[in-house]
């Protein structure tokens, strides 16, 4: 009964704000990308909503088994709005939606059949590649020897949608660039294995590529190593990583893809507090500011030449004039539409 | 009389002891965080024993490692450190999924122990290679198995993200992702929960817990494993090689032989070992399957010090301080890597205090086989 | 005379026994004094005690007159006490120089300067007029030279007193000659001695003092000059002792065992048996007498299968091995008893009844269906206990922590029981006191009435004599002679074991 | 030019492996066994970072050395003082060890998985040699530790062959009851071979963090503990053969980055070529393992 009471303790306390939850994906905060970004979110919103709201975060076990059960508790344990970090956490969202339809839950990067405005479960999809054709644009402009580079994590459906995006950037601005394309490994680990990411990015270096773009989660932190021990340039991903980066390695991003987690876990965050959360699918694209390119007070002197040209495709990817290919079959169309 | 007595006391207690020194040295790790380490403990075994879904769930997250541990155990029995358990349960468990989505229309009662078959002879197939070698070319096992264990791991990939990928998988808008998984299993596949066999007994599981028949299988292997090794020739024989090699061999009992029985034995527990979570929860085998169940098999038989009854112990203690550390991670905010020290701490103190114990009631059991004489 | 060693009121207890009892021991500056007693009288742990490895729970010791502490082998080695341990104390993948200098190593720096080991232990070589390969690891080296490897380490550490546990349990009777030869010389160098054997002859050769124990007790000392063996005998097992076999006349049978040409070789290709041929028959024990490492073990081991024949052929009961498995011959009535018992007999730490029916354990009685069925091994093993008089607690002991000569109990009663129609029995004596050396004889003599053929290989001559009906002398892997034991001294033996000339005492 | 990249990279590659090898044989020689040598690297890749960032990479080198060493004090206090099974004891060091690393880095740097960038040492070239153009990849540029690990293996083979503290360390994991007899301190000696292999491993995960990377990720280690592990059972529980064995694994792995994607073999099955490799290789060439007579018993004086 002390549980009892304990639970109805905090539930008591917690009615008087909001509480959200945040369950990482594996790797957690601290991964200079994607939990990083999501955790910006929920902590401006932290700030910003401060006497509306309280906000707490979880992080599963190193395999991630625990992901449903500890959604549950956070469930269990009057949560408003908890939010799963990662298109892993696709089922147990819907398992544990169905369960605690009072809840409302956000899903980043993973799609739940069948929603709609008024599930409990609204799903926050990004349009990675769109940014990624920006930054490859970027990279073929900067080349010098015609050739760039790609470094991914553990090869999947979603970082293959990163590697497509990038490719046809590139080619778009340079049919004739030559573009390296690696993959770390084939497990989880590749996304936390910075030695290997920088062998590979080395590699890509030394072949002549000039500029190398990774998605590969902690693992780029070698990408970018290598960058700046070439004295070549690295393009990061799902946070502005010049801001991160040592001092040493700033002038060796050219810039980052930006995904902004944390835009969307904000936005959330806000229509909850407003009164007017609304299940289904959110599109974070170009059009929506979801996406895109990072400038910063590092890279601004970097991009200066060719920011124009990118702001120029940027607008015809809005219009649609571009449509950029999600996989590897769109890319291979869309080679062949734009270079007959 | 009384000193047998004394004795079962003594190694009743070696275990209490050394879960209370634990929780000492523990307790310095959560002060430093500044909470209250009574108040942690309390509400992990609050949390964990006071509510049927986490009793349920304990036993459930305990099935996996009863069969790793008998698979690890297996293999020291006789004298070989199976640090491949990794691997073979991986591929166990794609044969058992391979088994399950590809198979339709069969009657449950045919398809699901055709999967579960299938499972171990995955586990035994990949638990063949490290052998063989051994056998034939004097390779050391340890070195192999680690190689195969991540060799496993890309062939696993490979096998579920190009060769068996799950193409009905749709997308929204173009967007989200699908995953890089198998098709789903039919639901001939598919282990029935305990839900049903509790509720005879006034037992209401909640829904989301998966505890299946898994768990009493592992206990029905466990009890199989120990008639085996106790009981029979043949485990007489793997348990005389794996004592003294020689001796086996000048008494007719060729060492290779049970090797390669034992290790396709220990490769088949192992292909058991990824299919609770196969065949109740995913219901199909992803890139995130679970990992290190094969590294925590060795800790849970050597905590159990090989013995199968043990390995059930130690096997829910393991399932105990995962459940522990996410009741405290979620209730008190307390880290849960708190819960990873306590387990290292505890794994160490176990060991030291019933070896110490275990010396002084040799000790003990000595003087009384003098009076006997 | 000054006293070099004396120990008062020495306890030691180890769980469940008193090893040593209150032991009062003398022993005068540069004399040899020689304890003896049976298995488990508790020499070892006395000498042991001297040593540093264990302590005493009791009494008191003194060295040169001075009370000491002796609470580590350290401190005995600076108290210049050096011991040549019953089972030899050697790394064996070391190389004998190695070996030697061990704990006590010349250095220049941190590096060990091998050239002034060298010269030390070469000098030492050179003044015993040892001749050993400093360069050869210990695991190709002969007993013998083991011992004398053993020997030097102690000497290199200019140790004073010297404790030798059974020294010549393993050495041909030249080497023991030699051994005594360097023991008188250390004597006159002013060195102490203290020998323990159970071989009495020798020890009445040798020794100025004898003091017997029984049972962790001191039961009384003697002067050689002044007692017979049976004296010593009896004052060891505390009532009178049978020092010879009863042989009946031989009655044989058919050849039961034959071996044609047989070469077995290392795997490096070097042959270990190299060219031999006998014919065993029923109700025949053919004693096979060498020094260890002339190929007796790989003989041995040939029968039983544990090695493969390069050449030549064996036959048991009229079939050729070759191609079978250990299992095969072992189903076709050849028993084994290994002469490293713990290496190749015992499974340790497995209960007496487990080890009661290694090898035998898929035999019909001992099965039901296909579980093992436990009454039926345990209650044989209860049998076979009584019958050979097995001293043990209960047999769900494990064996570990049986004496020598009752876990030899334990194999016999394993190996005999079931009628085998060849015995190869390899050193089965070794280490064993006199009663159960005898016990094992007389089990021996029994299967031999029974008609079984047995091949006894021991490093002991005056055993393999009065026991076998014909004797062959092991040498580098050949037979190089054989006799009918009434025909030959051991001294004629001895010349052969050591590669003498043949045709010196030959007979046909 | 291609070639001395890909020797480089090799090198890069084999280094830590090679320097926690170096650490297994010390232990293995001593007789213990010693499977904690993956959490040991992880502690030091930590601590590495962790001294690095607040002192230099000087005193994160000797942090990391420090934390692998007081790691390794655990297990020798585990299997030395109270001879418990050392299998058992090397996993709950790496237990321990990605436990408590979590744990301080969220203490920390409050990030669980990362540390903030670390500079390395400075970078070397090898004044006669980095004139000439082959080896321009292997010579020019590279970390001293790199440096420092190769020498390590003479070092370590003349330690252990050619001193005094080599012969008591080999005797003690060959035949304890001998050496304790010959006045040889069992203990002692076990103890600086596991401590010896924590201070290997530490300098290995530091490597990794500090002068590979630039910073601590949690997992940088990568299992590499154990190929260490494997890599010194190769080499034959010799200095010299772990520098084999590792450059063998190295050189492979140096190779699947090069072999490019896209043809008839599928990427997972070219990310399988160091595992293979070193399968085949080991599967090619039997020979008699010669692992310490007494490696993994633990030792208790008066015990037969
Ligand atoms: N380390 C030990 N632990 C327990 N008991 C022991 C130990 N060492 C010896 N004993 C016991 O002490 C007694 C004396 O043993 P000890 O080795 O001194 O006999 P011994 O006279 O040397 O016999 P042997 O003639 O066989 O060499 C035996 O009963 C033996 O079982
Ligand atoms: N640590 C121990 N614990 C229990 N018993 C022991 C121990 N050490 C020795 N013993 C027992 O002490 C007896 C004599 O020990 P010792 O070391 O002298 O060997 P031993 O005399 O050569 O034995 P044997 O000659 O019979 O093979 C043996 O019976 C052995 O079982
Ligand atoms: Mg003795
Ligand atoms: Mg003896």
């Amino acid at each position: 009964s002390g549980n009892k009471n304990q639970q109805q303790g905090q539930q008591q306390e917690g009615k008087e704000k909001l509480k959200i939850g945040l369950v990482f994906d594996v790797g957690g905060r601290g991964d200079l990308s994607f939990n990083d970004s999501a955790y910006a979110g929920l902590e401006r919103a932290a700030k910003e909503f401060a006497d509306k709201i309280e906000v707490d975060y979880r992080e599963p076990s190193a395999g991630g088994q625990d992901r449903e059960q500890l959604l549950r508790l956070l469930a269990e344990n009057g949560f408003d709005l908890i939010f799963g970090v990662g298109f892993l956490f696709t089922e147990h969202i819907q398992k544990v939606s169905q369960e605690f339809p009072n809840v409302k839950f956000a899903l980043i990067d993973g799609a739940i059949d069948g929603l709609d405005e008024n599930s409990n479960v609204a799903c926050l999809l990004f349009k990675e590649h769109e940014g990624s054709f920006l930054v490859g644009a970027a990279a073929a402009l900067k080349s010098k020897t015609g050739k760039i580079g790609f470094v991914g994590g553990m090869k999947s459906p979603l970082i293959e949608r990163f590697e497509v995006g990038y490719m046809a950037g590139a080619k778009y601005v340079n049919p004739n660039i030559e573009i390296y394309s690696d993959y770390i490994g084939t497990t989880g680990d590749a996304f936390k294995d910075p030695v290997k990411g920088k062998e590979l990015a080395l590699n890509q270096f030394k072949k002549g590529a000039d500029v190398v773009y990774h998605a590969s989660g902690a693992s780029g932190v070698g990408v970018i190593e290598a960058a700046a021990a070439e004295k070549k340039f690295a393009i990061g991903v799902d946070s502005d990583q010049s801001l991160s980066a040592s001092e040493a390695q700033r002038p060796f991003i050219l810039t980052s893809m930006l995904k902004r987690v944390d835009v969307a876990v904000y936005e959330t965050i806000k229509s909850l507090v407003e009164g007017n959360f609304k299940g289904g699918y959110k599109v974070f694209g170009l059009t929506e500011d979801g996406v895109g390119y990072a400038e910063n007070d590092y890279n601004k002197e970097l991009i200066a030449d060719i920011k124009s040209k990118l702001e120029e495709i940027k607008e015809k990817i809005i219009k649609g004039e571009i449509k950029v290919p999600v996989d590897k079959n769109e890319y291979n169309e869309f080679l062949k539409n734009n270079f007959k | 009389m009384k000193k047998g007595f004394y004795i079962a006391l003594l190694r009743m207690l070696a275990p209490m002891l050394a879960i209370v020194l634990s929780a000492l040295i523990s307790s310095i790790v959560i002060l430093s965080i500044g909470k209250s380490p009574l108040q942690v403990f309390y509400t992990m075994f609050k949390f964990s024993l006071s509510r049927m879904d986490s009793v349920a769930i304990i036993l459930y997250n305990a099935t996996p490692l009863i069969f790793s541990g008998l698979a690890v155990s297996v293999g020291f029995r006789m004298g070989l450190f199976n640090i491949g358990v990794e691997g073979q349960y991986l591929i166990g468990a794609f044969f058992a999924a391979l088994a399950g989505f590809s198979i339709k229309g069969l009657p449950a009662a045919i398809h699901l122990p055709l999967v579960i078959l299938c499972g171990a002879v995955g586990g035994m197939l990949w638990a063949f290679i490290p052998i063989f070698l051994k056998v034939k070319r004097g390779v050391h096992e340890v070195i192999s198995t680690i190689m195969l264990n991540y060799i496993s791991y890309s062939l696993i990939h490979y096998l579920i993200a190009d060769l068996f990928i799950d193409r009905s998988q749709k997308l929204i808008q173009g967007l989200g992702s699908i995953l890089a998984r198998t098709p789903k299993l039919s639901p001939s596949a598919m282990m029935p929960k305990l839900h049903g066999f509790l509720g005879l007994f006034g037992l209401q599981l909640p829904r989301h817990v998966y505890l299946n028949w898994f768990f009493p299988l592992g206990i029905l292997t466990a009890a199989l494993i120990y008639y085996l090794l106790m009981y029979t020739p043949f485990g007489f024989e793997l348990r005389a090689v794996g004592q003294n090699r020689e001796a086996a061999r000048t008494a007719g009992i060729s060492p290779e032989r049970v090797y390669i029985i034992g290790f396709l034995l220990s490769g088949a527990l192992a292909g058991f070992v990824g299919l609770s979570d196969l065949m109740s929860y995913f219901g199909y085998m992803d890139m995130d399957f679970p990992r290190n169940y094969g590294f925590d098999g060795i800790a849970v038989a050597l905590i159990a010090q090989n013995n199968p009854f043990g390995i059930i112990f130690s096997a829910i203690l393991f399932g105990f301080l995962k459940r522990g550390a996410e009741g405290i991670q979620t209730l008190l905010g307390v880290p849960r890597e708190t819960i990873s020290i306590l387990q290292a701490v505890m794994i160490m103190s176990i060991v030291v205090i019933t070896k110490i114990m275990n010396d002084y009631i040799k000790r003990l059991e000595k003087k009384e086989e003098v009076r006997l004489c | 005379m000054e006293k070099a060693v004396v120990l008062k009121k020495i306890t030691k207890r180890f769980p469940g026994i008193v090893a040593n009892d209150r032991i009062d021991l003398e022993v005068e500056k540069g004399e040899i004094h020689a304890i003896v007693g049976e298995n488990g009288a508790g020499k070892s742990t006395l000498m042991k005690i001297l040593a540093g490895i264990y302590q005493p729970d009791e009494g008191e010791i003194y060295i040169f007159g001075k009370r000491e502490k002796i609470n580590s082998p350290g401190r005995a080695i600076e108290l210049k006490i050096g011991m040549v341990h019953q089972h030899f104390m050697l790394v064996d993948r070391f190389t004998v120089l190695e070996n030697i200098i061990l704990g006590a190593e010349k250095s220049s720096g941190i590096a060990l300067d091998e050239k002034r080991c060298r010269k030390a232990v070469e000098e030492l070589l050179a003044l015993y007029n040892f001749s050993l390969n400093l360069d050869a690891r210990v695991e190709e080296i002969s007993v013998g030279q083991a011992q004398r490897v053993e020997i030097l380490k102690v000497l290199y550490r200019g140790a004073d007193i010297l404790v030798l546990d059974e020294p010549t349990a393993v050495l041909a009777p030249q080497e023991v000659r030699e051994l005594f030869n360097n023991l008188r010389r250390l004597k006159s160098e002013g060195k102490t001695i203290i020998f323990i054997s159970h071989k009495l002859e020798e020890v009445l050769e040798i020794a100025d003092h004898i003091t017997v124990l029984r049972r962790g007790k001191v039961v009384g000392t003697a002067i050689p000059s002044q007692v017979t063996k049976e004296d010593l005998a009896r004052m060891m097992v505390g009532k009178p002792v049978m020092m010879r076999l009863d042989k009946e006349p031989l009655d044989v049978g058919e050849v039961l065992l034959s071996i044609e040409d047989l070469v077995v070789k290392e795997s490096s290709g070097r042959p270990l048996v190299n060219g031999i041929s006998l014919k065993i028959r029923g109700g025949e024990i053919y004693g096979i007498a060498g020094i260890e490492g002339n190929g007796q073990k790989e003989l041995a081991e040939a029968i039983i299968g544990l090695r493969t024949a390069s050449a030549g052929r064996i036959r048991v009961c009229g079939r050729d091995i070759a191609g079978l498995s250990i299992k095969e011959i072992r189903n076709l009535g050849v028993a084994f008893i290994p002469e490293d018992r713990h290496r190749q007999g015992l499974v340790l730490p497995m209960k007496v009844w487990e080890n009661m029916m290694l090898g035998y354990h898929t035999k019909k009685d001992f099965l039901r269906g296909r579980s093992l069925n436990l009454k039926a091994i345990r209650g044989f093993t209860k049998n076979k206990v009584e019958e050979y008089g097995v001293r043990l607690s209960s047999i769900e002991q494990s064996i570990e922590g049986l004496s020598g000569g009752n876990q030899q109990k334990v194999i016999l009663g394993r190996e005999l029981s079931r009628g085998p129609k060849i015995i190869v029995a390899s050193q089965p004596t070794r280490g064993l006191d006199v009663g159960a050396a005898e016990f094992v004889h007389k089990e021996l003599l029994k299967m031999r009435k029974k008609g079984s053929a047995i091949l006894f290989i021991s490093a002991d001559l005056e055993e393999v004599l009065s026991i076998s009906d014909r004797v062959g002398v092991i040498y580098n892997g050949k037979i190089t002679a054989e006799f009918r034991p009434e025909e030959v001294t051991p001294e004629d033996i001895g010349v052969y074991m050591l590669g003498g000339e043949k045709g010196a005492g030959e007979a046909k | 030019m291609l070639i001395g990249e890909l020797l480089a990279s090799s090198l890069r590659m084999a280094v830590p492996i090679l320097l926690t090898a170096l650490g297994a044989v010390f232990t293995e020689r001593s007789g213990v066994v010693n499977i904690g040598l993956e959490g040991m690297m992880i502690v030091g890749s930590f601590w590495g970072a962790l001294g690095a960032y607040y002192y230099g990479p000087y005193f994160g080198l000797i942090t990391a050395m420090a934390a692998g060493m007081f790691m390794a004090l655990i297990h020798a206090i585990n299997t030395v003082t109270f001879r418990v099974d050392q299998v058992v004891s090397g996993v709950a060091i790496n237990i321990l060890a990605y436990g408590s690393t979590r744990f301080l880095s969220l203490a920390i740097f409050n990030m669980a998985t990362t540390s903030p960038h670390v500079s390395g040492l400075p970078k070397i070239n090898i004044p006669v040699l980095s004139g000439i153009e082959p080896l321009k990849p292997l010579v020019n540029d590279i970390s001293p530790v790199i440096i420092l690990t190769l020498l390590l293996v003479p070092i370590s083979s003349f330690v252990i062959h050619r001193t005094v503290f080599g012969l008591r360390l080999r005797s003690v994991g060959e035949n304890p009851l001998a050496a304790d007899t010959l006045g040889i301190n069992v203990f002692k000696m076990k103890y600086a071979g596991v401590l010896l292999s924590g201070i290997f491993a530490g300098l290995s995960g530091a490597y990794l963090a500090l002068e590979h990377t630039g910073m601590y990720v949690e997992g940088m280690t990568q299992g590499q503990g154990f190929i260490a592990l494997a890599a010194m059972i190769f080499g034959n529980w010799e200095p010299k053969g772990a520098l084999w064995a590792s450059l063998l694994f190295g050189f492979s792995e140096a190779l699947s980055f090069r072999v490019v994607e896209g043809g008839v073999v599928p990427y997972q099955f070219i990310k399988m070529i160091p595992y293979v490799l070193t399968l085949l290789v080991l599967t090619g060439v039997v020979k008699k393992s010669t692992s310490p007579a007494a490696s993994g018993v633990p030792y208790e004086r008066g015990l037969k």
